[in-house]
């Protein structure tokens, strides 16, 4: 459906790769973030412990790991959600430690939730116009005069009304955000997010939920955006997604970073494969092999109950 | 005196209609005819089938907001011992389907019956004592509330029960027990949709939906779930099934209905529909093929 | 009120004229005499016998063939308390219907809020209650009276019988409003004047949750007395005192009018002897039981009497400063307030007042709570002050009375 | 004037005036009578001088100890009692005021008072008398019981609005209204039916669960299934609250009452404190009913349906939880608790229209502080609450003492904005 | 019955003093629940430290009117800080009960007979409005329609109130058209969603609280003005709890909401106090009801009838009913 020809930035980005080793932590060429030794505990548990990463510039990177492996708790502490016990990371060279949330938004990096955060009492075209930056009208006193911000307001219905379009909640702009199914405020999130321009957007399984004929050309989108210079982030556990998109992954499994690569390297990596993809290889499986999966889990299973009995 | 309303929508009282514009349909270059209901529903298909039901729903049409349908005449029927998948575009009102059988939206005309017997507008908990079990999409678990107290509300009708039943969750689910002292509202994603799930496996009901059971699961898991909802159904469950992964659902399930805009589009076994080119087109998209 | 030099009589049509409308709604030859009471809010207890004393009275005068030959009219109205805030509706309903005097509000705050406002329309206020030394300098345009007396003479009175007594040291609880610290400050006065110490003067908040550590402050300066300032938040603090151990056997009590009731040995009363020798002071002459009875014919349930003698004479002298006067407007009645009130023949009702009137004598109207004569800032000029002690069944008796002016 | 108040005081004095003897003769004079630790003391010389240094008289005191000087005329006179007249070992108590400033009014004697103490007892100067340190600590010691009595009383009244609070989100500002209404019931049944107290209290409280109950089964409940909003539903407290507080307005009138049994009992002497047995009883029942209904709710199964329903009703009903039931019976256990609290406070103070709403602030501190929505917050957050009040005034002055607990609640709040016993939400 | 008295006396009710005051009050509660979701239960505390800001300059320190009022507007902006800085980062119902505390605290202080010098104690201060009366432009005499009007003083008073309850109504509107707004609103929402857009919460959180400190703080003023004095106990937690009333009477975050709601509240008040007292003095009523306990039945009847509003229209006024679907748990 898109181009056939690679476009530039993608080749830019698998370029920047190419030489990489696939080794935890590799130093990439033109990093946008770079996170060195961030520990985040609750309690006993060490949520994120993770040594050293890097995250290329213009690239799309997957972030994949277990449930629990500790990825929304990494994106807590990178974007200032939440503080981290130790650690330090630097955006576009700029130490964020300890930066409040609307700072490092403003900075450039922005985020999406995993459990979503639609703004219900306002409507979805509000929730979109919310998300842009540097309004005149958020001002107090610029805010009474009409006049000085109605113009960029207009600007700003445009783009959001673009996106929604792609979104496919163009029909649902003057609903309340509250009264969106469970999809739809995935889409709004990260449509939301996308208002910001960001430099680098991190989104938080941002197509759980998702049709996959939507996802499919949302995926478009996002790729259109890195050609327009965007850095994304994203945790996804939807493989067929991470190949498609990903330029690179990084994979977290019990709050440490434990590999990185290609997606087609890290999905044949046995460590991945046992941690994370199971049994789920690289193509769907096909009808009689899912049946030939589910004879063999029963066997074990009606095994296992005899042993018991 | 009138208020000029601060939101932006100039008449709030404007009932939103739902027939138009154009249904919800994935972007498709070649300008694909979208859906429309005269050209797939044909009610017979469902008459016949649900005679011998389990289950049924007869044109129902329910919502949150007075005036405004999110079911419009949705048909449903699911037979004993049968699974069944529901997919279909965000918005298109499968979760209220769901909710509307379990009695969580008003039905507002239409009738839900089970094993014959009219349970229209029922309690929800209600349904539970009759063996009905349901897992929401989201909002799922109690966050204040530990993992071990989530599942024990889970058999809140049978607390006898409890023990076992435990025992077989976190055999399915192991971080769950590591976990069962922690409060839910803790919990990554992930882990609360395995408690999500293992809240409804701690009664054995006799018919299960399920929304959305696999989102937010690792890979790993969600075989898992798709497996276990399979050898539930063996074991002689009732299973409805919303999926947003929809081609792993449609791949185990005997049956699969696929809703827009509140009332069915397509109805078939679920090896058709994954193969129909326009469901693909559609609703399920290629990338999986890719 | 009033101001210094002016009189009462002289300041009056100043009033007129900066409010000739409200003025002409006034005089209309019917006297109309509206209550701004406590219906609602912390004072409420306070309302009903101040309702029976202007109810009494009315029906005491219109027996007698009412004012200007036409029947004395009374609106009622609830003054609630300062943070209900109605006060100032009730007054403006009482405006409408062309009161030409306001009988009222029990509390000082409450009147504080709505005076400008009475006085502003040109109409008479008469608190049968107020006791803060605030309104005898309040720029009321000479329409504010009151039949309560400030608290300076029971203070004083209250004081010197504490140290009668023998009290060396003395410890004061006393109630957060003007009256309260008003009161306090007096009796502190003429304690400390007459060589006792107050060795603890603690303020209560009457919304306090409890008191004890009101009482527990008292109980560490280990006081000889304790005079009790308040009104029925004492029925909680003589528990409290009594549980600390400072019972009446060990320190003596003294009571104020707030707060000098009967409160028996009965059900809703406290054990036998536990206010025993205790005493108090309360201004006015005794509520005789002849006046009670007849308060108890407008009111059966009427248990206390406080202010009702205070507000059934603001009412009488209002009828017969307006008789004098041979008119209802306000500003009339005012300036004959301080006349029927001092110098003169002597009457006690109305009906023989307004005889010796109609006779066209001069008359001194001394009313049921004592000898009433206004001075030129409306406030009573003089006061007696009643002494009581309690025996073992906890209600009180009449030892005595001072009588003193309230200058000096 | 005064002749026409003579002749009114004459009057009016009737029988009462001359039965008892009068204690102001006419005439102005400065009088008094001098005692030691209760015994009179005779034959010390005690002189009257005018403003200007004048004198004016001097008397001796009599066996009885009374000495009595007439002045001219109103005024200033300063009153010297003559050390030197005074029996070996006895001494003035404030050394510096041998002489007094005295104002007489006129028309009217004034008593002056000479305070004595045993020779070596007595205190330098006039100064408020410098509590030691013993009877400080005493009072601490008090007032850190009177803390947890008073905290146990909000505890009550706490839990019962938390735990209607937590299951059904409602912030229910007519919540003092039931602790009112449990007080009057006991009241009704102790002092116009005349059973014991005990048995009244048991009465309220089971009225109190039934008012509890027919409130969600005929007005909360009905309202929730409405669907009316948790806002909406809090200003209908306050409308209901109101109501309520008027109606008992109106049958009970504006004054407050004690119960029949147990008033003013006397205090007994416990260490440094000093307690009514009843206190002891109060605080023993309380801090049980306190401790069963908190366990319960985090161990039985009703109590943990109960934070379930709090958490998610509508995934409650999924469980199979009856989410109605459970809030009834919630309402119910609540307003009994209510009115036992009612009742307590009664007891320790006194039954009144008022009673609720003045001790409501201090509710939803005591819920707060302890933290929203948790088991034993209630309880902990109160008896900080009820302990703060009572030693804050230590150092304010006693008026202040709300003032000195609520900015320890504000405190509290800034440090742990969740509560003592809260827990944070996580976020994303 | 005197149907007339009752007539009149309500409609005076519905743009009197009191009127004017709550409704103000109520616009600030508006801006800050309403708007931004802050449960500013301290309401009270902003119209008492202007009111007595205000007072106190002129009436214990003799300084000039006008300094008055600038030290009233500084005193409630002050208090903003001072209660937002540290609280506005606690959860609503956690930042209400701190904020009721702190009111709670500031009138105690008010009426302490510590402090009595200053602020007078429970009868507070008078002898503050001369310079205000002063600036009125009506010469003595009525003003109004037929048997509703009031004298020269109330009317000023009224005039300058109504004035400002346009100019505070005008700039909510302005404001919360605003992409301003937006945001206020979006932050009653899910303050974590805006943060992560790139608003500073606490800023806005801070100006909504400001804001509507600042208008009820007018208020205050016209409060002590029209009564010529100020009392301790008018700022009690009760007033605050009417302000949200007539807030969510009129429905909340709705432009004119608070000033009808204000409207209602006192002619219910009015209305059903005035009926019941003529009522009382017709002998239409049963001999149970008397004049001292009709007070109490008012209040009853009152809170009924604030009970059936909220009961049949729970969204007020103004309100959308798809907003409240949203709410229903
Ligand atoms: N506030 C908290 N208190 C205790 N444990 C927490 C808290 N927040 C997160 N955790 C734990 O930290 C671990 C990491 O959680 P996190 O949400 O980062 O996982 P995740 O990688 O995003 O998983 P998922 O894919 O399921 O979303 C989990 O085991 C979670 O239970
Ligand atoms: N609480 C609500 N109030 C009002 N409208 C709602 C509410 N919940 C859902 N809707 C509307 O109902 C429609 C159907 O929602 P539903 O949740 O059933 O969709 P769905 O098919 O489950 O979608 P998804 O795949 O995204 O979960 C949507 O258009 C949504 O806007
Ligand atoms: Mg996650
Ligand atoms: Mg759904």
């Amino acid at each position: 459906m898109h181009a056939d020809t690679t476009p530039t930035r993608k080749a830019a980005a698998l370029a920047a790769f190419a030489g990489l080793d696939h080794e935890p932590g590799v130093p990439k060429p033109d990093p946008i973030l770079v996170v060195d030794k961030v520990v985040r505990r609750f309690g006993g548990l060490t949520a994120v412990n993770v040594d050293h990463v890097e995250i290329q510039r213009g690239s799309i990177t997957a972030l994949i790991g277990p449930n629990g492996a500790g990825k929304t708790t990494f994106f807590n502490q990178l974007t200032g959600f939440d503080s981290a016990d130790e650690g330090s990371w630097t955006f576009n060279g700029k130490q964020l430690k300890g930066v409040p949330a609307h700072r490092v938004a403003r900075a450039g990096m922005v985020r999406t939730f995993q459990l979503t955060k639609a703004l219900s009492k306002l409507t979805v075209m509000e929730n979109m116009r919310l998300g842009a930056q540097n309004q005149r009208g958020e001002n107090f006193f610029r805010a009474l005069i009409p006049g000085s911000w109605r113009r960029q307001e207009d600007e700003i219905t445009e783009r959001a009304e673009e996106l929604l379009e792609r979104f496919k909640l163009a029909a649902k702009r003057d609903d309340f955000a509250g009264s969106l199914s469970g999809g739809q405020r995935k889409l709004l999130e990260m449509a939301r997010a996308l208002m910001v321009g960001p430099e680098l957007v991190m989104l938080d399984e941002p197509m759980a939920g998702v049709n996959p004929a939507l996802t499919q050309s949302l995926l478009g989108h996002v790729k259109d955006l890195r050609e327009e210079g965007m850095t994304v982030l994203f945790v996804e556990h939807d493989m067929d997604m991470v190949r498609d998109i990903s330029d690179w992954v990084v994979v977290m499994a019990q709050g440490a970073v434990i590999a990185e690569g290609p997606p087609d390297t890290i999905m044949s990596d046995p460590r991945v494969v046992d941690a994370y993809l199971g049994a789920h290889h690289d193509a769907p499986m096909s009808a009689e092999e899912f049946e030939e999966q589910l004879q063999e889990a029963e066997a074990e299973l009606e095994s296992e109950i005899e042993e018991k009995a | 005196m009138t208020a000029p309303t601060p939101e932006n929508h100039a008449e709030p009282d404007r009932v939103p209609t739902r027939d138009e514009p154009g249904p919800v349909t994935a972007a498709d270059e070649d300008g694909a005819e979208p859906v429309s209901r005269a050209a797939v529903v044909d009610r017979s298909d469902h008459l016949a089938g649900a005679e011998s039901a389990l289950l049924r729903a007869d044109e129902l049409y329910a919502g949150y907001i007075p005036g405004v349908n999110i079911l419009n005449g949705a048909d449903l029927y699911v037979k004993k011992g049968e699974l069944i998948g529901i997919i279909g575009p965000n918005g298109a009102g499968k979760s209220t389907l769901l909710k509307t059988l379990f009695g969580l939206v008003p039905v507002r005309s239409g009738s839900v019956t089970l094993n014959g017997e009219d349970i229209t507008n029922l309690k929800a908990h209600t349904l539970v004592a009759r063996g009905v079990g349901y897992v929401p999409q989201t909002n799922n678990v109690f966050p204040s509330l530990t993992i071990e107290e989530n599942l024990e509300m889970g058999a809140f009708q049978v607390p006898g029960k409890f023990k076992e039943r435990f025992e077989f969750v976190c055999e399915i689910f192991p971080a769950l027990r590591e976990r069962r002292k922690q409060r839910a509202g803790s919990l990554s994603g992930g882990e609360r949709q395995m408690v999500a799930m293992g809240r409804a496996l701690m009664t054995e009901p006799s018919v299960l939906l399920l929304d959305e059971p696999s989102a937010g699961l690792s890979p790993k898991l969600q075989d898992l779930v798709f497996i276990q909802a399979q050898q539930i159904n063996k074991a002689g469950v009732t299973v409805i099934m919303v999926e947003q992964n929809a081609r792993r659902c449609l791949q185990i399930c005997h049956r699969g209905y696929v809703l827009d805009q509140g009332r069915n589009a397509y109805m078939a076994s679920g090896r058709d529909l994954i193969n129909d080119p326009k469901v693909i087109q559609l609703y399920l998209g290629t990338l999986a093929r890719a | 009120g009033g101001e210094d030099s002016a009189a009462p009589a002289s300041s009056a049509p100043a009033a007129q004229s900066s409010a000739p409308a409200a003025a002409t709604a006034q005089g209309d030859g019917v006297l109309t005499v509206g209550t701004l009471l406590p219906q609602t809010g912390s004072l409420a207890f306070l309302g009903p016998p101040e309702f029976a004393g202007v109810g009494l009275a009315i029906k005491e005068i219109n027996d007698a063939g009412g004012v200007l030959g036409k029947p004395v009219v009374e609106v009622d109205t609830d003054s609630g308390d300062t943070s209900t805030n109605i006060a100032s509706q009730s007054v403006d309903k009482l405006l409408q219907q062309k009161a030409d005097v306001v009988i009222g509000a029990a509390s000082s705050s409450v009147s504080l809020s709505v005076i400008d406002k009475i006085t502003g329309a040109g109409v008479v206020q008469i608190s049968p209650a107020n006791t803060s030394d605030q309104f005898t300098t309040y720029n009321d345009k000479g329409l504010y009276f009151r039949t309560a007396p400030p608290d300076v003479l029971q203070g004083r009175v209250l004081g010197d019988l504490i140290l009668a007594d023998g009290n060396d040291t003395v410890g004061i609880l006393a109630l957060q409003d003007a009256y309260g610290t008003g009161l306090a400050d007096n009796v502190q006065k003429a304690v400390e004047g007459g060589g006792g110490q107050v060795v603890e003067k603690v303020i209560y908040d009457p919304k306090a949750a409890d008191y004890s550590a009101d009482v527990a402050k008292i109980k560490e300066a280990n006081p000889k007395a304790v005079a009790l300032i308040g009104f029925d938040e004492t029925k909680k603090i003589i528990p409290e005192l009594v549980k600390q151990g400072l019972t009446a056997k060990k320190v003596k009590y003294y009571f104020v009018d707030g707060n000098l009731s009967n409160y028996g040995t009965g059900k809703d009363g406290f054990p036998k002897g536990t206010l025993d020798g205790a005493k108090g002071t309360q201004p006015g002459a005794q509520v005789s039981d002849d006046f009670k009875a007849k308060l108890k014919t407008v009111d059966p349930n009427l248990k206390d009497f406080n202010y009702g003698p205070e507000s059934y004479d603001a009412t009488i002298l209002t009828a017969l400063a307006a008789v004098a006067a041979k008119s209802d407007a306000p500003k009339d009645i005012a300036a004959k307030l301080q006349e029927v009130s001092t110098g003169g023949e002597k009457c006690k009702d109305f009906k023989s007042c307004n005889d010796l009137l109609s006779a066209g004598k001069d008359i001194d109207y001394d009313g049921a709570s004592g000898p009433i004569e206004f001075n030129e800032a409306g406030d009573p000029a003089e006061a007696t002050i009643g002494i009581y002690q309690y025996g073992a069944d906890n209600t009180n008796k009449n030892v005595a009375f001072n009588t003193g002016k309230i200058a000096g | 004037m005064r002749r026409a108040v003579i002749a009114f005081t004459a009057f009016l004095g009737g029988i009462v005036f001359l039965l008892s003897s009068p204690a102001w003769a006419d005439g102005e004079a400065l009088k008094g009578t001098l005692q030691n630790q209760g015994q009179p003391v005779n034959g010390v010389k005690i002189s009257v001088a005018g403003e200007d240094g004048k004198p004016v008289g001097d008397a001796t005191t009599g066996a009885d100890g009374k000495w009595e000087v007439p002045v001219p005329k109103a005024g200033k006179y300063k009153v010297t009692l003559d050390q030197a007249t005074l029996p070996k070992g006895i001494a003035l108590k404030f050394q510096n005021r041998a002489t007094l400033d005295v104002q007489v009014y006129e028309g009217s004697e004034r008593n002056v008072l000479f305070a004595l103490a045993p020779a070596g007892q007595q205190g330098g100067a006039a100064t408020p008398a410098s509590s030691d340190s013993s009877s400080f600590w005493d009072r601490v010691a008090q007032l850190t019981f009177e803390g947890f009595n008073l905290g146990l009383i909000i505890a009550l009244a706490a839990m019962g609005l938390s735990l209607v609070f937590g299951t059904t989100g409602l912030t229910n500002f007519a919540h003092g209204e039931l602790l009112t209404f449990g007080a009057m019931c006991a009241y009704f049944f102790n002092v116009v039916v005349g059973l014991p107290l005990i048995w009244a209290a048991v009465i309220s409280v089971v009225i109190g669960g039934a008012f509890g109950y027919s409130q969600d089964r005929f007005f909360w409940g009905v309202l929730r299934r409405r669907g009316s909003s948790l806002v909406a539903m809090m200003i209908i407290s306050i409308g209901l609250a109101l109501f309520l507080r008027y109606v008992f307005l109106f049958f009970f009138g504006g004054e407050g009452a004690p119960y029949a049994d147990y008033n003013a009992q006397p205090g007994i002497q416990v260490g440094p404190i000093s307690a009514a047995p009843k206190n002891f009883i109060a605080m023993g029942i309380e801090l049980a009913v306190l401790v069963i209904v908190g366990l319960a709710l985090l161990k039985t199964r009703v109590g943990k349906a109960a934070r379930a329903v709090a958490d998610n009703p509508a995934l409650a009903a999924s469980s199979g939880i009856n989410v109605d039931g459970v809030i009834r019976i919630i309402w119910t256990v609540g307003g009994a608790i209510a009115s036992l609290a009612g009742v307590m406070l009664g007891l320790s103070q006194n039954v009144s229209f008022q009673m609720g709403f003045q001790i409501l602030l201090l509710v939803f501190a005591g819920v707060t502080l302890g933290g929203l929505g948790t088991a034993f917050g209630a309880l902990v957050g109160s008896i900080v609450v009820g302990l703060f009040i009572q030693l804050s005034t230590v150092v304010v002055p006693t008026e202040l003492k709300t003032v000195g607990a609520l900015l320890v609640l504000i405190l509290v709040m800034l440090f742990r904005p969740q509560g003592i016993l809260g827990r944070r939400e996580r976020i994303g | 019955m005197d149907w007339n008295t009752i007539f009149v006396t309500t409609v005076k009710a519905s743009i009197g003093l009191e009127t004017v005051v709550y409704a103000l009050a109520a616009i600030g509660v508006n801006i800050q629940f309403g708007y931004a979701g802050l449960l500013n239960f301290g309401q009270a505390a902003f119209l008492g430290v202007a009111a007595y800001g205000m007072a106190v300059t002129v009436a214990t320190f003799h300084l000039p009117f006008w300094l008055g009022i600038l030290i009233g507007l500084a005193a409630t902006i002050v208090l903003a800080f001072l209660l937002g800085i540290p609280t506005l980062r606690l959860r609503a119902d956690y930042l209400a009960i701190v904020t009721i505390a702190a009111a709670e605290i500031v009138r105690l202080v008010f009426r302490s007979v510590k402090f009595s010098s200053v602020f007078g104690g429970s009868d507070g201060r008078q002898n503050f409005s001369g310079d205000f009366f002063a600036m009125n432009p009506y010469s003595p005499g009525t003003y109004g329609i037929g048997p509703i009007s009031f004298n020269e003083r109330v009317t000023w008073v009224l005039t300058v109130g109504w004035v400002l309850i346009a100019i505070a109504c005008g700039l909510v509107y302005l404001l919360m058209k605003s992409p301003w707004g937006r945001v206020l609103k979006a932050i009653r929402e899910d303050e974590d969603a805006v943060r992560s857009l790139g608003k500073n919460v606490f800023s806005y959180k801070m100006q909504a609280l400001v804001l509507g400190g600042v208008v009820g703080c007018l208020g205050g003023f016209l409060f002590a003005l029209g009564q010529a004095s100020v009392q301790p106990d008018l700022f009690s937690t009760e007033f605050t709890f009417y302000a949200y009333t007539i807030v969510i009477l009129g429905g909340a975050a709705r432009v004119f909401s608070p000033v009808v709601g204000a409207a209602i509240f006192w002619v219910l008040l009015v209305f059903v106090g005035n009926t019941l007292s003529e009522a009382v003095s017709a002998g239409l009523l049963p001999s149970l009801f008397t004049v001292n306990n009709i007070g109490a039945v008012r209040f009853m009847l009152v809170g009924l009838g604030l009970m059936l509003l909220l009961i049949f229209r729970p969204q007020g006024i103004f309100g959308d009913k798809r907003e409240i679907a949203l709410d229903a748990r």
